[in-house]
C-alpha cells in the first residue's frame, strides 16, 4: 500500500424522489491522515463514500486518484478497486461465503493472484484486523462486531491505498469500538489511508485528523476543533456539538484549561485540569 | 420475455387462462391447507415469492455481453414444489407486471401457464427422474433448472404459435418460426440459468444445510 | 431503501387516494377495449386515452412511464414482426397482408399495455391486494402476497447491496467468477429470506398473529363522477371506433 | 394503559454453545420509572427481554407481572402480550406491511376489537410516536429512523403497560434519537413503563431513572450514578463509564460542582459550574 490522494469534484448523485441526494459536493482524502467524514441519516454520507468507491457513477463531477480522473470503463473501475475499498456499513452485505478464510479470499483470488500469494494476504488481513483466531469459523456464528471487523478484513486483503468505511462503529458497544479503532491505526501504519462516515460527532473528535461534514447536499471540510464547534453547520447537519467542546469551551473560559488546542476527550480533557483543588489555589498564592 | 399485455387474441387470453386456473387453484388450496396448519409458513412463503422475484432480477452473466434474467422458478419448484410454485410463479408475474410493466393482466393466465405450470413442472420431473436414475444432487439440478426454464420458452412459443398460425405453413410453421426466436436463442439462457442453480445449491448445501434438511432435498 | 419506479410512481401519483376498484373499473375497460375493438382507431384512441390520463391529472412522470413501457414495446416488437414473417416451401419472407397484421398487433398490445402501466402507475400493490380478497381469493393467499410485497424490497436491497459488495471486491471481473459471484448472491439472498421469515415470526407473534395478518384496509371512498366519467369516456371510445372504422 | 410492576426471578434461558447466555439472572421493572439495561453486544439484553415479554421460555426462572406468575399457555401468552410490549432492533424484522397505517391496525385487529377503535388507536400510536404525516407512506420508502419509530407505533397501538425496546436508538443519528426520547416521554405520559436496552452508557446516565446491566450471565439493578460509576463492574461487563461521571467526579473534586447528585450530561454540568472566571474568584472574596 501506498499513499494516494482522492478526490471528488461537484459530485452530483443518488436520486431520490426526483432530487438528487448529492448536488455539489467536493471532498479531498488527504493522503494518510484520518478523515471522519459526518452527517445525519439520509444526508448522503454512503452515496459520497460509494461515488469515490466507484460504486456509484455520479450524474455530473469526477473522482479522481492523485489528479488522474477515473474513467466510467471497466479497466478504469478495475484499477480503481485496486487501490480504493469501500466497507459498507452491514456487514452481512459484505460476507457471502462459508468460512471467515474463505471470505476474505474472495478479493485476492478475484485479482488472478497465485494460491501463495493469496494466502499471504488473508492471514495479514486477518492479523491487522486481530481476527485471526476466527479464521476457520463459519460467518453466520460470529458476533455482530466480529463479522463487522471480518468484512473490513475482505477489503484490506485487496491491500487498497484509500479505506473507506460505511459506519464501522455503529451498533458496536464500547470494547468492540475500541478494538476496531486499534485495527484501523494498524492499518494506518500499513500505509492506507482511512476514511470513515458516522454521525457519531464525540468519536469524528476524538479519532480524526479532518472531517467533512454533509450538509445541505454539499460538503464542508476542515478541522474537527473548527468545525465541530460551530453551531450554525452543526444545526444545518442536524448534528450535535461534541461534549468534549461544550465543556472544554466552558471550562476554558473559567481559566481552567491551558491554551492550545482543547481536549478531544474525557481522557484529555482530565489531563487538562489542575491537579489540585481550587480551594488550595485561591488561598495559596501562584 | 412474458406475453404483453394486448398480445394475445381475447380468446386465447381467455383460454389459458382456464387452462392455468387449475393447477393455480390447486396450488392456492396448498398454501391455504399450509397456513391453517402452521400460520407463521404465510411468512415463509412470502419469503419464497419475494425470492422468486428477486432471482428474476439477477443478470445471467454471458459471453456477450447482452443481459438477460433468469426465470426464476426452477430453484423454487425444486425447494417449494410445483404446486405451491404455481400459486408463488402466478402471484410473481402479477407483481412483475404491475411493478415493472412485464407481461400483463390479460395474459397473466398465458404466461402463468408456462412459468408457473410447465415451467416448475418440467423442472421437477427432471430433478426427480434424474435422482431416481441415481445423479448426484447437483447434476440433478442442473437438469431440473435448464429444462424449467428451456420448457417456459417452448411453452410461449406454442402459445404465439397457436394464436398466430403461419398464414401457408400453419401451426408447424408457426412454431418454428417462434421457437426459433424464443426457444432457440434460450438455449445458451438455460444452460446459463442451469449453472447458476447448481452454483446456488453448491453454496446452500454448505451454508444452508439444515434447511435443505427440513425442505427434504 | 431503493425501490422500482412504477411503484414509486403509483405511492406519488395524484390518483393515490382515488378508490382502487374505481382504477381498475377504469384500467380494465380500457384493456377490454383496447383488445376487442379493432386497432385502427379503437385501440389507438385506447392508448392515446391511457398516456393522457396517466401524465394529466394522475400526473405520472412521463420518463417513468416511457421507460416502464419499453419492456413491453420490445416484446412486442419481436413478437409481431416473427407473426407477420411467412415461412414456406420457398423460404421465408413477408406474409402478404404483413404491415396490416403487424400493425394490428402492435396496436392492441401498445394500447393494453399502456392502461394495465396506467393502472400500476397510479395504484400501489397494497391497494389492489386487498380487492383481491373481495374477488374472493383465499385470504392465505392475498397475505402470502402481501409478505412477498413487502419482502420483494427488503431483499432487493440485499441483492443491490451484496452484489456491490461483489464487485467491488472484482467479483465480477471474468464469466467464471461472475458465474460464482452470481451463485453466492442468489444463495445469499435465499437464506437471508429465510432469516428475515423466522425473525419476523417472532416480531409478529408479539402482536398476536395467531389469526393471520388482518390489517385494515385504508378508507378510499369510491366517487361517482369519476365512475361516471369512465363509462361516459368509454362509450366515446367505442362510438368513435364504429363511426370512424 | 395502567402501571403493572414486571418482574424476573431466576431465568435461565438462551443457549448458546451448550451454556445459557442467563444464568439465574433477577430484574424487577419498577412501574412507570425509565429503566435502562445495559450490556455489551452478546450479553444477554436481548434474551432478557425476550424472557420478559413471553417470546422465549426460560428453561428456568419465571417471570410474573404484579406478582402473577406468566404461564406457558397460549392463553396467558396472549394476556401477557396485551400487557407487555416488545419491539425488536431491526424495525424490518417487525414491518411485513408495505403500507404505514396497515402495519399498526395489526395488533389491534388481532385483540378483536371493532374497526372502529382500531383507527383509533392506529392514529393515536402513530400521532404518540410523531409519525402521522407517514401514515400513508409505504414502508420500503421510510429511511431507517422513520421505520425504527413506525416499528414502536405497531407495539404502542396494542395499549401495553410495559413498553420493551431492544436498542431503539442503535443506529440513529442525534436527531432521531431526541425524536425517539421525546416519543418515549410522551408514552410515559400515558402513563406506560418504558424499559430500554443499549450499550450506550451516556444515554442510560442521561434517560434512566434506573438501570440494570447485565453481566457474568446475571443482571445487577440500581441507581444510574452508583452503578455507572463502579469501574470495577463496567470493566467486568465490557462497558465504559460515561464521560459526564468521569469528568464530574473530577470537577468535584476540584471544588468546581455543587454538592448532590453527579451531572448527567452536559447541560446539567454547564449548569453546576460556577458563572463567572475562576480568575475573578481568586481575587474577589466570597
Amino acid at each position: 500500500m501506498s499513499h494516494r490522494t482522492l478526490t471528488a469534484t461537484g459530485l452530483v448523485a443518488g436520486y431520490e424522489r426526483g432530487r438528487p441526494v448529492l448536488e455539489g459536493a467536493s471532498l479531498t482524502v488527504p493522503a494518510g491522515r484520518r478523515l471522519a467524514v459526518l452527517g445525519a441519516n439520509g444526508s448522503g454520507k454512503t452515496t459520497l463514500l460509494r461515488c469515490l468507491s466507484g460504486a456509484l457513477v455520479p450524474s455530473a463531477g469526477e473522482v479522481s486518484v492523485d489528479g488522474a480522473r477515473l474513467g466510467h470503463g471497466r479497466r478504469a473501475l478495475r484499477a480503481h478497486r485496486q487501490e480504493v475499498q469501500l466497507v459498507l456499513q452491514d456487514p452481512d452485505d459484505q460476507l457471502f461465503s462459508a468460512s471467515v478464510a474463505q471470505d476474505v479470499s474472495f478479493g485476492p483470488l478475484n485479482l488472478g493472484l497465485p494460491e501463495r500469494e493469496v494466502r499471504t494476504r488473508v492471514a495479514e488481513a486477518l492479523a491487522l484486523l486481530a481476527v485471526d483466531d476466527l479464521a476457520a469459523r463459519p460467518t453466520h456464528q460470529l458476533s455482530y462486531g466480529e463479522r463487522k471487523r471480518v468484512a473490513i478484513a475482505g477489503a484490506v486483503a485487496m491491500r487498497p491505498c484509500v479505506l473507506l468505511l460505511d459506519e464501522p462503529t455503529a451498533g458496536l458497544d464500547p470494547s468492540a469500538v475500541a478494538e476496531t479503532l486499534a485495527a484501523l491505526a494498524r492499518l494506518q501504519e500499513h500505509d492506507a489511508t482511512v476514511v470513515m462516515s458516522t454521525h457519531d460527532v464525540d468519536l469524528a473528535l476524538r479519532w480524526a485528523d479532518e472531517v467533512a461534514v454533509v450538509v445541505d447536499r454539499r460538503v464542508v471540510q476542515g478541522e474537527p476543533q473548527t468545525l465541530l464547534g460551530d453551531d450554525d453547520l452543526l444545526r444545518r447537519a442536524r448534528l450535535d456539538r461534541p461534549w468534549a467542546l461544550t465543556v472544554g469551551v466552558r471550562l476554558r473560559a473559567l481559566g481552567l484549561l491551558p491554551d492550545g488546542p482543547l481536549p478531544r476527550d474525557a481522557a484529555g480533557l482530565l489531563a487538562g485540569l489542575p491537579d489540585r483543588p481550587l480551594s488550595d489555589r485561591s488561598t495559596v498564592p501562584t | 420475455m412474458h406475453i404483453a399485455e394486448g398480445f394475445l387474441p381475447a380468446g386465447h387470453a381467455a383460454g389459458w387462462t382456464i387452462a392455468a386456473a387449475p393447477f393455480v387453484v390447486h396450488g392456492a388450496r396448498a398454501v391455504v391447507k399450509e397456513v391453517r396448519e402452521n400460520p407463521e409458513s404465510t411468512l415463509l412463503l412470502g419469503a419464497a415469492g419475494a425470492f422468486t422475484f428477486v432471482l428474476s432480477a439477477i443478470k445471467l452473466p454471458s459471453v456477450t455481453g447482452s443481459s438477460s434474467h433468469p426465470t426464476g422458478t426452477g430453484p423454487g419448484a425444486i425447494l417449494f414444489r410445483p404446486p405451491v410454485m404455481a400459486l408463488l410463479g402466478t402471484v410473481v408475474l402479477l407483481f412483475q407486471a404491475l411493478l415493472l410493466a412485464h407481461g400483463g393482466l390479460t395474459t397473466l393466465g398465458a404466461n402463468a401457464f408456462a412459468f408457473a405450470v410447465v415451467g416448475p413442472w418440467a423442472g421437477y420431473g427432471a430433478y426427480r427422474l434424474a435422482r431416481a436414475a441415481g445423479a448426484g444432487l447437483l447434476p440433478a439440478v442442473f437438469a431440473a433448472v435448464a429444462l424449467a426454464d428451456l420448457a417456459t420458452y417452448v411453452t410461449t412459443s406454442f402459445q404465439l404459435a397457436l394464436a398466430f398460425p403461419d398464414a401457408e405453413s400453419g401451426l408447424a410453421g408457426a412454431l418454428l418460426k417462434f421457437l426459433g426466436v424464443f426457444a432457440v436463442t434460450q438455449i445458451p439462457l438455460a444452460v446459463g440459468e442451469g449453472l447458476l442453480g447448481v452454483l446456488l445449491f453448491r453454496v446452500l448445501t454448505v451454508n444452508a444445510r439444515p434447511e435443505l434438511e427440513r425442505l427434504g432435498i | 431503501m431503493t425501490g422500482l419506479a412504477v411503484d414509486d410512481a403509483a405511492w406519488a401519483s395524484a390518483w393515490r387516494r382515488r378508490a382502487p376498484g374505481d382504477k381498475v373499473l377504469l384500467c380494465g375497460g380500457l384493456v377490454v377495449t383496447a383488445l376487442v375493438l379493432p386497432a385502427w382507431p379503437g385501440s389507438a384512441l385506447v392508448a392515446v386515452v391511457a398516456v393522457a390520463l396517466a401524465l394529466g391529472p394522475a400526473r405520472v412522470p412521463a420518463r417513468t412511464f416511457a421507460r416502464a413501457v419499453r419492456w413491453p414495446l420490445a416484446f412486442v416488437a419481436v413478437g409481431a414482426v416473427t407473426a407477420v414473417v411467412e415461412v414456406g416451401g420457398d423460404g421465408v419472407g413477408w406474409a402478404p397482408d404483413a404491415a396490416a397484421h403487424a400493425g394490428s398487433l402492435v396496436g392492441h398490445a401498445v394500447a393494453g399495455s399502456a392502461a394495465v402501466l396506467l393502472l400500476a402507475t397510479t395504484t400501489p400493490m397494497s391497494d389492489l391486494l386487498p380487492a383481491l380478497r373481495r374477488a374472493r381469493v383465499p385470504a392465505a393467499v392475498v397475505e402470502v402476497a402481501s409478505v412477498t410485497y413487502r419482502l420483494l424490497f427488503v431483499l432487493l436491497d440485499s441483492l443491490r447491496a451484496v452484489r456491490e459488495a461483489q464487485a467491488a471486491r472484482m467479483g465480477y471481473s471474468s464469466l467464471r467468477r461472475s458465474y460464482r459471484s452470481s451463485g453466492a448472491l442468489a444463495a445469499a439472498v435465499l437464506t437471508r429470506s429465510w432469516d428475515r421469515a423466522r425473525r419476523m415470526q417472532e416480531g409478529l407473534a408479539g402482536r398476536g398473529m395467531d389469526t393471520g395478518l388482518r390489517v385494515l384496509p385504508e378508507v378510499l371512498p369510491s366517487s361517482r363522477p369519476f365512475l361516471a366519467a369512465t363509462a361516459a369516456g368509454l362509450t366515446t371510445i367505442v362510438a368513435t371506433s364504429a363511426v370512424l372504422a
